[in-house]
């Protein structure tokens, strides 16, 4: 078929970020699958909460302290996570190598914390159903974290080797970025339904 | 066109003539009549439909349209076809709406409860039913298998419960289908309008023997079925000849006792069919074989190879143990 | 390249087959030849049947005749006398300890013929075949390595972790007089 | 490498090197290396699109083979030809099989082939990612058929419900097998839906606007969103289905507080939208193809696009349609029926849609058209059928008998399988630039409508004989025996009918007639590049002026030159116009996606048998995965 | 903690003694001494670091609160034997008996010698089938002793009676068969010339009875059945049916599924009572079999209740259905005391019996009309009794059925109280040696496989809310609540003695306690080797100091082969003894204190 040029794409820019980025647009389609995970096992949790004559089942209520130290640890780290995506965005590899060294800190911390969160659901995932939807629920999101911090540990050694000055690269750490917030968001809600619903 | 009768007005006289004693079609009680008065409903009113989307079709494929129009007159044909188009979706949605009600309707006729039912439990074991009749005095209250009893015109309400996995009963000459599900209680109601036996088979996948899972629905006048459940509250009969007494002793001291009641006697395991009148069911294995001393003798010395995989073992008798103890069971009316 | 996975794949065939297997019909010559145990003068341990091995110990390996055990077990009214870890009337089987030997005649004959200590013989009650899987699935019950094929936990109650999670070395602490 | 020659672009190409420079240089860029290597390591769309293609229709071919030996079984009553354990395990792995390795996946695949070509760019979005869900597909289909050769093959139906499929009543690794299938399947659809979305969103030609769309890329578009949103389900349900039965949680155990349904509500939420991602593709497959044979665009475009994105979004609302005999509330269950009966709207408006183009049109009687037209006549009438058992009285009848067995072929078959098949014989031409055979085309349009319909319809009344579903075998004296044998006669015809597609297809791509970029003169751009395209798809972007872009621009096609010609580098517009905003650089080729996808595989079988392959085989998948994105310094990556 | 803060003395009034402790091995096969030295190491390992010093009073010869913290360990006596310690040991002033656990050996310890030798041993012949019967906390056999003579019954079932002077037998029947399932948990009843017996096994679907040996030749008089035909019962012209329903002929098949009666259930295992002044006895049957409540629909007549039957013929004279159509596997068979006294102004002739359903019920026992039922424990399957019809308000939620899980039953099975209580006049308070637990139960199929388990539920324990898995209970019996209650951190199994101003008792962890009977307070404790199944008994020596003995041995040595890691161990046994110690020395051993 014959052509005709109508247009040259030459002076566009190479890379966008946001929402002309594929990235940013394929973060947000996990985003919304992984959104869709917890979802479902929130609805299972809550599914297997109307049935049951008494909740929890068989357990005490969770104790709280540790998974309310993890909010607030995942609330604080949303400081240099915002730092570190304006960093990225004015392309200051300085900043934000400094910045990723900071978020894998604040990555890992929560981590640590959850050790100590799985014994404080005070129940057994094989006990009952209440203990395993509650192991499910907190599995699938320590599983986001521990994602995610792999993710920003590579990203940071990245930014440290040679490939790190590049606007492929300031584009994919605002996307861990983004993604960051994503698991401190979800954070919040699974919290209350851990913690709140068995006092209800 | 010829194909068209072929396929089409041939089946429909197929299903008008559809009977038997396991078929939708031949409704035998309140609810299967709803349901069936619904089905030709339905199929009636898709049918109908169906075959003026096909005459349309037919008529835009056979249709030879001008080769070249004037642009104004295509304009307007696509207008009109908008508003045909409009006018068939406003159809549609009418049609659905219509259905939508009447299958609502026939919900609230069918699921009437009655207060003076007749009670009956049913749990559904892998790959069997127990049959268990209600009653206020405990000592009327008797187990059976495989064979439900019915009176003609009384309201009967069905207790379904599942003893492993999920099983669903049906028998669609009386009533829809209802699923077994362990866990949880379902209800079956419905009133027997026409005498005759009838078949159930388990209608949710349930393992090896899914298939072999059958149960006999026998509807009897309130006489009849008063008989029989004074029969079935009896215990067993006591063996007569030499052969059934020997019969009796092999059921009660080989592997049999274990699993199976016989009341009246010392055997009163409950894993497989209380078999106290088992002589007296039309069938045996879930509906596999008749009851015959035959079929009884050949159940009994080989159930893997009759139905492969049943809970039912090979108990290894003597040639005489399998002669007397089926002949001793054909016996217990 | 391709030899390789072609090698893999053999022994997981064999395996495979054997564990997953579902023979629903044991041929009566083979039951009664499987009834051939012979066991040693105090009644613990013996020689088992030939034709056990000559199968591949099926009852010990195979997915579905260890549940097939698995289901006896409770129907016969094992759990009644034993539970899991010791009933009212009869000691644990899943702790490993057996007082007339774990090895598998040693159990096939204790079903079959009892033990004095109120054990009752199944003779009657089981077929050989049934004993077989009752035993197979004994040993694994009281198993300290869970075995691929051992059965998971059942549709009921929750008390101890399943036989495909190793119950005898368990999640729960042992205490050290065991 | 100079300055100069990293950022060389195509406008001053043809000026300094001459003609067909320009389409030296993309070839050079976007090529796949030749030999085993880098057969692994492609990201090229059509390349691992066609591979899609093909192995789906290999499971497709596989799953006829057991269908026809379940009608072989089925055609005596008391049949003795298969066991009733193998008899189980193959009505299990035909519908898994089906369902999770062909109708899906093809609607994936066509997807992965076609939609960087309709929308005018020259890689799909994250090709990598496309690579390893070919793998982990692949390589799930492998799992579970090398499990039904070791007797462990899945026996617990397509839908595989607890508790017969839970840690009591399913022995042995067989229904982990089914649940880990799921997964893999789920993974690469999940991949590719991620994929599509991006494309479609960011990757169209410039001028495509969202009302220039081809009507399958609607389609695609609306399947992919609907795989993100439905899959999770049956993730989420079939990893905890092998958590009860291998760590012993308690999810689906009543004496626990769990509940057996909870199952069936997570496998349909997945399980009913399921149908519509299986049945949308073909729908849009279809419109786009009916302009071609009745030589004028589609009638309402708008209204099809409504439709489509009507169906998918009530797909979600009607899941216990499946669940009407398990005993739910009345109020719930007169609720889904009524949304069940809704999708009719939708579905009937794309019916009269069809119907009004045709009218309007001037049919050509092609191959690919007259699977269209067997589409209308079995997709309408299993449609009616879809009412039908969309009422909750009718369906407690009508439930899991060979009436629900006949009612969803229809629907599948006469809805997806035949404008699929149709949709081959039409863009066959552009995947391998030969013809398909026009003589042995209707031959086969012939055998399978007849075939279908007469092995199916018969099933209808069979059902309302009482006849349930997935029993291996029935007794005699219930008379379905006559009916039965004609059934399994007949499928004879429908086997036969697929073969002659198969034989067909491998004889044209070897010795069909040259095809030529055009041979249906159809719209859509794909048609705009040689047969096959090359693998850059596009020397020059497309601007898209109209709906139908190379009927309005027949002279000359407009295009817009100045991406670079020796990187890969694609063009990203606007979502809603389609306006330039800026270029992007695509993937090279990568072994890593394979090895990723291997590393994964080995995870998913390994943790059948213990929990512990989740800790343990994660280590290799996370270092293919940093492998797969560290920075090489190519062009690509370093731009 | 509690036992740490409290002055009572352990150990150290152990020294003294154990230097008269003779060190001689006698060489049996079951039984030979240890030394103080022995005992003192056992003990140190078992409560470390608790020995205080206390005021010691001037000596007395009486047991009194003010005497007890001077008893002082005069000697052990060890058995080897490895099974669960149930049966009180018997002292007639010079001599006392000792049955071991099955297989059994009786043992006639001389009291008058300083270290208590064997008089004689007797070891009766032994089926050891039985050993798989016995179960579920009841009882292995018992021994009473009357006129010179001692009456055994054995658990493989035998009774036999033998003189108490030299062991020498005098006649065994065979009253029992354990092939059946069936065996004898509690020591006959002499009672008129005629020695009373009823079977056990509940649990293994053997029919209930009651019979009446001749005590002389041990004849069989009579044997009445708990469930059957009303001939088989012993119900005719003298039965005064409670309430409505009970007049109805043969209740025991009517109220049963056709031909589940014959194996109902209803085994009178526990003890059994005589008023010689009215010529009645009183006993309580089991609970029906199976415990899954689907296969006997019915009130389950006559299991779960109390009988009042004339001795001369065992014709019933009324009956008390406690747990009709009985859902928990509880069964009546708690021990019941005679008191005759006021009661709400009147006096009158009373039968108190703390039932398994955590009810102390308050009856005359003439007539059998309750007259007060209060619980005693946390209960929450039932609101309350009835008193009109005598049943139990059941909670529907707590309702039992095949295939369902029923959770946070209280109390458990087998009952809130297993031991025997005791009364105090002067107190007016009744000691209830109680069980705090709950339980999950599930509900499966039961088989029936003659001598095999009838059950058809899977349990797991659990303690009920508050402290403690059990409680000594002080019940005012006149306010129909407790005076006070001493927490236990395990149940309670053993029964209560109450003497002289004192309520003692032992713990399954092996602490024999001795309370104030008016406070509660703890005036001595004292641990032992082993847990403490049995009744401690107080008696006066032939020194006239008062003696206190008890069997201690909790069976929880190798031999018991418990795994508790197993939540259904134990009939859910398991799961709440998972932090019982084990005893440093399983055996049964006898620990007699002296009053100095």
């Amino acid at each position: 078929m014959r052509h005709r040029v109508v247009a040259d794409l030459s002076a566009l820019p190479l890379h966008g970020s946001g929402s002309s980025s594929q990235t940013w647009w394929g973060t947000l389609a996990f985003m919304l699958i992984e959104g869709m995970g917890f979802a479902l096992a929130i609805g299972v949790y809550l599914y297997l909460y109307s049935l049951a004559p008494h909740w929890p089942i068989g357990a005490p209520p969770p104790d709280p302290v540790p998974g309310g130290v993890i909010a607030l640890l995942l609330l604080a780290s949303t400081v240099p996570n915002l730092l570190v995506a304006r960093w990225a965005k004015r392309q200051d590899l300085r900043r934000v190598r400094i910045g990723l060294v900071i978020m894998s800190v604040a990555g890992v911390l929560p981590l640590i914390v959850r050790i100590w969160e799985f014994p404080a659901l005070n129940v057994s995932w094989d006990s009952n159903a209440y203990g395993s939807v509650v192991w499910l629920v907190l599995g699938l999101h320590t599983l986001h974290m521990l994602t995610d911090v792999m993710d920003t540990l590579v990203l940071m050694a990245v930014m440290f080797s040679r490939h790190g000055d590049n606007r492929r690269r300031y584009g994919d750490v605002e996307d861990n970025s983004l993604y960051w917030y994503f698991v401190v968001l979800t954070w919040l809600p699974i919290y209350a339904l851990l913690y709140g619903v068995p006092r209800l | 066109m010829s194909a068209f009768l072929l396929r089409c007005v041939l089946p429909l006289l197929l299903l008008a003539g559809c009977s038997g004693w396991q078929s939708a079609l031949d409704p035998r009680a309140d609810a299967a009549q709803e349901l069936h008065g619904l089905f030709w409903l339905f199929t009636i009113t898709c049918g109908i439909v169906w075959a003026v989307v096909m005459l349309v079709l037919a008529g835009a494929l056979l249709r030879r349209p001008a080769a070249a129009r004037p642009e104004e007159e295509r304009g307007r044909a696509e207008r009109r076809s908008g508003r045909v188009v409009g006018g068939a979706v406003a159809a549609t949605v009418l049609v659905i709406a219509g259905l939508t009600l009447a299958s609502f309707f026939a919900t609230r006729g069918i699921s009437a409860d009655h207060p003076e039912a007749l009670v009956v439990r049913l749990r559904g074991f892998q790959w069997w039913w127990e049959v268990t009749y209600d009653d206020p005095s405990p000592n009327w209250v008797f187990i059976t298998a495989n064979e439900l009893h019915l009176p003609l015109g009384r309201p009967v309400r069905l207790e379904l419960a599942a003893a492993d996995v999920i099983h669903s009963f049906w028998v669609p000459n009386l009533a829809g289908k209802q699923d077994m599900i362990p866990g949880r209680d379902n209800v079956l109601a419905f009133t027997p309008t026409q005498a005759g036996t009838y078949r159930a088979q388990c209608a949710e996948f349930c393992g090896l023997q899914h298939a072999h899972m059958a149960l006999q629905v026998v509807v009897e006048t309130p006489e009849e079925f008063g008989r029989w459940r004074a029969t079935q509250v009896a215990a067993a009969a006591a063996p007569e000849s030499a052969e059934e007494v020997a019969g009796r002793a092999v059921l009660e001291g080989k592997a049999c006792a274990a699993c199976h009641t016989v009341r009246g006697t010392a055997a009163a395991g409950t894993l497989g069919p209380d078999l106290t009148h088992v002589g007296g069911r039309r069938n045996i294995a879930a509906g596999m074989l008749p009851t015959t001393r035959g079929a009884m003798a050949a159940w009994i010395a080989d159930p893997q190879t009759i139905k492969p995989g049943n809970n039912m073992p090979m108990v290894p008798l003597s040639a005489d143990e399998l002669q007397a103890v089926s002949a001793y069971l054909v016996r217990l009316r | 390249m391709r030899v390789i996975p072609a090698a893999l794949l053999l022994p997981l065939i064999l395996a495979g087959c054997k564990r997953e297997a579902r023979e629903t019909r044991l041929d009566p010559p083979v039951a009664e030849a499987l009834g051939g145990v012979r066991v040693m003068a105090n009644g613990i341990s013996g020689q088992p049947p030939m034709v056990n091995a000559a199968q591949g110990e099926p009852y010990r390996n195979n997915a579905y005749q260890l549940a097939q055990g698995k289901r006896l077990y409770e129907w016969f009214n094992c759990q009644g006398c034993h539970a899991d870890g010791g009933g009212a009337s009869g000691p644990a089987l899943m702790n490993g300890w057996w007082r007339y030997g774990p090895d598998a005649v040693s159990i096939f004959v204790t079903l079959r013929d009892g033990r004095p200590n109120g054990m009752p013989s199944f003779r009657d009650r089981l077929t050989t075949e049934q004993m077989w899987q009752l035993t197979g699935y004994l040993q694994n019950l009281g198993a300290t390595v869970a075995a691929t094929a051992a059965p998971s936990r059942n549709d009921a109650m929750q008390t101890r972790p399943a036989e495909n999670r190793a119950p005898a070395m368990g999640a729960l602490p042992v205490s050290p007089d065991r | 490498m100079t300055p100069a020659e990293r950022d060389l672009r195509d406008a001053a190409l043809e000026a300094t090197e001459g003609a067909g420079a320009l389409e030296r240089r993309l070839e050079r860029t976007w090529r796949t290396r030749e030999g085993f290597w880098g057969a692994l390591s492609t990201v090229d769309h059509k390349i691992i699109g066609r591979r899609y293609i093909v192995t789906a229709f290999a499971f497709l071919a596989l799953g006829g083979v057991l269908a026809m030996l379940m009608r072989l079984q089925l055609a005596r009553p008391e049949s003795r030809f298969l066991s009733a354990d193998l008899y189980n395990q193959i009505f299990t792995i035909h519908g898994a099989n089906m369902m999770f390795l062909f109708a899906v996946p093809v609607a994936e695949a066509m997807a992965v082939y076609l939609v960087p070509l309709l929308v005018g760019t020259r890689n799909i979005a994250f090709p990598r990612l496309g690579a390893f869900s070919y793998w982990v597909y692949l390589f799930g289909g492998i799992m579970l058929w090398v499990a039904f050769i070791l007797q462990t093959g899945p026996d617990v139906g397509w839908f595989a419900y607890v508790p017969l499929s839970g840690p009591q009543y399913a022995s042995g690794k067989r229904a982990d097998v089914w649940a880990q299938m799921i997964t893999f399947t789920e993974i690469s659809a999940l991949a590719v839906a991620v994929e599509i979305v991006v494309t479609v969103l960011k990757q169209r030609a410039p001028g495509m606007s969202l009302d220039r769309i081809p009507i399958v890329v609607w389609a695609m578009l609306v399947m992919a969103f609907m795989i993100i949103l439905a899959m999770p389900a049956v993730v989420t349900g079939s990893s905890v289905l092998i958590m009860d039965r291998l760590v012993g949680t308690h999810f689906f155990n009543p004496a626990e507080g769990g509940d057996v349904l909870l199952w069936q509500h997570l496998f349909w939420f997945f399980g009913h939208p399921e149908v519509y991602i299986i049945f949308l593709p073909s729908v849009g497959m279809l419109s786009t193809m009916l302009p071609s044979f009745v030589r004028r665009p589609i009638f309402g475009y708008l209204a099809l696009v409504m439709s489509i994105m009507a169906i998918g979004v009530l797909a979600f609302g009607l899941w216990v349609h499946h669940m009407f005999t398990t005993g739910l509330p009345r109020l719930g269950e007169s609720f889904f029926t009524a949304s069940s009966m809704a999708i009719a709207v939708p579905a009937g408006t794309q019916i009269f849609c069809w119907i009004a183009t045709i009218w309007l049109g001037r049919p050509v009687f092609r191959v690919p058209f007259l699977f269209i037209l067997a589409f209308f006549f079995t997709f309408v009438l299993g449609g009616m059928t879809g009412v039908m058992v969309a009422s909750v009285p009718l369906d407690t009848q009508l439930h899991d008998t060979y009436f629900v067995v006949a009612h969803f072929h229809y629907v599948l078959v006469g809805g997806a399988v035949f404008p699929l098949l149709g949709a081959i014989y039409y863009w066959f031409p552009k995947i391998t630039g030969r013809m398909m055979s026009e003589r042995i085309g209707r031959w086969v349009v012939g055998l399978l409508f007849l075939g279908f319909n007469f092995t199916f319809f018969p099933m209808h009344i069979l059902g309302l004989q009482g006849m349930p579903r997935r029993i291996y075998a029935y007794p005699p004296e219930l008379g379905w025996g006559g009916m039965n044998l004609f059934v399994s006669l007949c499928s004879i015809a429908l086997a036969a009918g697929f073969l002659l597609f198969f034989v067909d297809a491998v004889r044209s791509a070897r010795k069909g007639p040259p095809a030529g970029d055009n041979p249906w003169d159809a719209s859509t751009l794909e048609w705009a590049t040689t047969s096959p395209p090359p693998p850059y798809n596009f020397a020059r972007i497309p601007v898209v002026t109209s709906a139908a872009p190379l009927w309005d621009e027949r002279a000359a096609l407009p295009v817009a030159s100045g991406l670079s010609v020796n990187r890969r580098e694609l063009l990203i517009t606007t979502m809603g116009t389609a306006t330039p905003e800026v270029r992007e650089t695509s993937p090279q080729n990568s072994i890593w996606p394979f090895w990723a996808a291997l590393a994964t595989s080995v995870m998913l079988v390994w943790s059948i048998f213990s929990p512990w392959a989740l800790v343990w085989a994660s280590i290799p998948v996370a270092i293919t995965l940093i492998g797969w994105f560290w920075p090489r310094g190519t062009p690509e990556d370093d731009a | 903690m509690r036992l740490a803060a409290l002055p009572a003395v352990v150990g150290h009034s152990i020294t003294p003694v154990a230097a008269a402790v003779v060190d001689r091995e006698l060489g049996q096969p079951w039984g030979f001494r240890v030394t103080g030295w022995a005992v003192a190491a056992l003990l140190a390992m078992a409560l470390p670091g608790n020995v205080g010093a206390a005021e010691v009073p001037p000596a007395e010869k009486e047991l009194t609160p003010a005497s007890v913290g001077q008893l002082r360990l005069a000697f052990t006596f060890r058995t080897h034997h490895p099974g669960p310690a149930t049966q009180a040991p018997l002292a007639d002033g010079k001599t006392l008996f000792l049955l071991t656990p099955f297989p059994h050996t009786l043992y006639a310890l001389d009291l008058a010698t300083p270290d208590a030798t064997v008089r004689w041993r007797y070891t009766p012949e032994a089926d050891g089938t039985a050993r798989g019967r016995s179960c579920c906390g009841e009882g292995q056999g018992g021994m009473s002793l009357e006129g010179g003579r001692l009456y055994v019954n054995t658990l493989d079932g035998r009774t036999l009676a033998l003189d108490a002077a030299n062991g020498a037998p005098a006649w065994e029947v065979r009253t029992a068969d354990p092939s059946s399932g069936e065996s004898l948990a509690s020591a006959p009843l002499p009672a008129g010339g005629k020695l009373l017996l009823g079977n056990a096994g509940d649990r293994f679907g053997v029919r209930g009875w009651i019979a009446a040996l001749d005590a002389g030749t041990g004849r069989r008089l009579w044997r009445l059945h708990s469930t059957g035909e009303d001939a088989e019962v012993g119900i005719g012209a003298g039965f005064r049916p409670l309430y409505p329903g009970d007049d109805r002929a043969d209740r025991g098949v009517a109220s049963w599924p056709p031909s589940a009666w014959q194996q109902g259930g209803g085994g009178v295992s526990g003890p059994i009572l005589w008023d010689a002044g009215s010529g009645l006895v009183f006993h309580g049957t089991g609970h029906p079999a199976p415990l899954v409540p689907d296969q006997r629909q019915g009130d389950n007549r006559w299991t779960s209740g109390l009988f009042a039957r004339e001795l001369e013929t065992g014709r019933a004279r009324w009956f008390d259905p406690l747990n009709s159509h009985d859902l928990y596997g509880l069964g009546a068979t708690a021990s019941s005391l005679l008191l005759d006294r006021d009661w709400r102004g009147a006096p009158r002739r009373l039968l108190v019996h703390p039932d398994a359903n955590g009810h102390v019920y308050v009856l005359d026992r003439g007539t059998g009309e309750i007259l007060s039922a209060e619980p005693f424990v946390p209960v929450n399957a039932t609101a309350g009794v009835d008193l009109a019809t005598g049943a139990l308000r059941r909670d529907e939620s707590k309702a039992v059925r095949r295939g369902r899980m029923t959770r946070d039953i209280c109390p458990a099975s087998p009952g809130a109280v297993t031991g025997a209580s005791a009364f105090l006049p002067e107190t007016g308070l009744l000691y209830i040696p109680s069980r705090r637990l709950c339980m999950d139960m599930e509900a499966r199929n039961a088989n029936y496989i003659r001598g095999t388990g009838f059950t058809g539920a899977n349990l797991r324990l659990r303690p009920a809310d508050g402290e403690g898995q059990g409680a000594l209970v002080g019940w005012d019996l006149e306010a129909g609540r407790p005076a006070w209650t001493v927490p236990e951190r395990f149940p309670l199994s053993g029964g209560v003695l109450a003497t002289g101003g004192l309520v003692v008792y032992g713990t399954l962890d092996g602490v024999l306690k001795a309370l104030d009977a008016r406070s509660g307070a703890v005036l001595w404790q004292f641990q032992a080797a082993s847990g403490i199944l049995s009744r401690p008994v107080a008696f006066r020596g032939p020194d006239g100091h008062a003696q206190l003995a008890v069997l201690a041995g909790s069976g929880d040595g190798p031999e018991a082969e418990i795994d508790r890691r197993d939540a259904s161990a134990e009939d859910g046994m398991g799961n709440v003894l998972r932090d019982l110690p084990r005893s440093p020395d399983p055996g049964v051993t006898l620990y007699m204190f002296r009053l100095p």
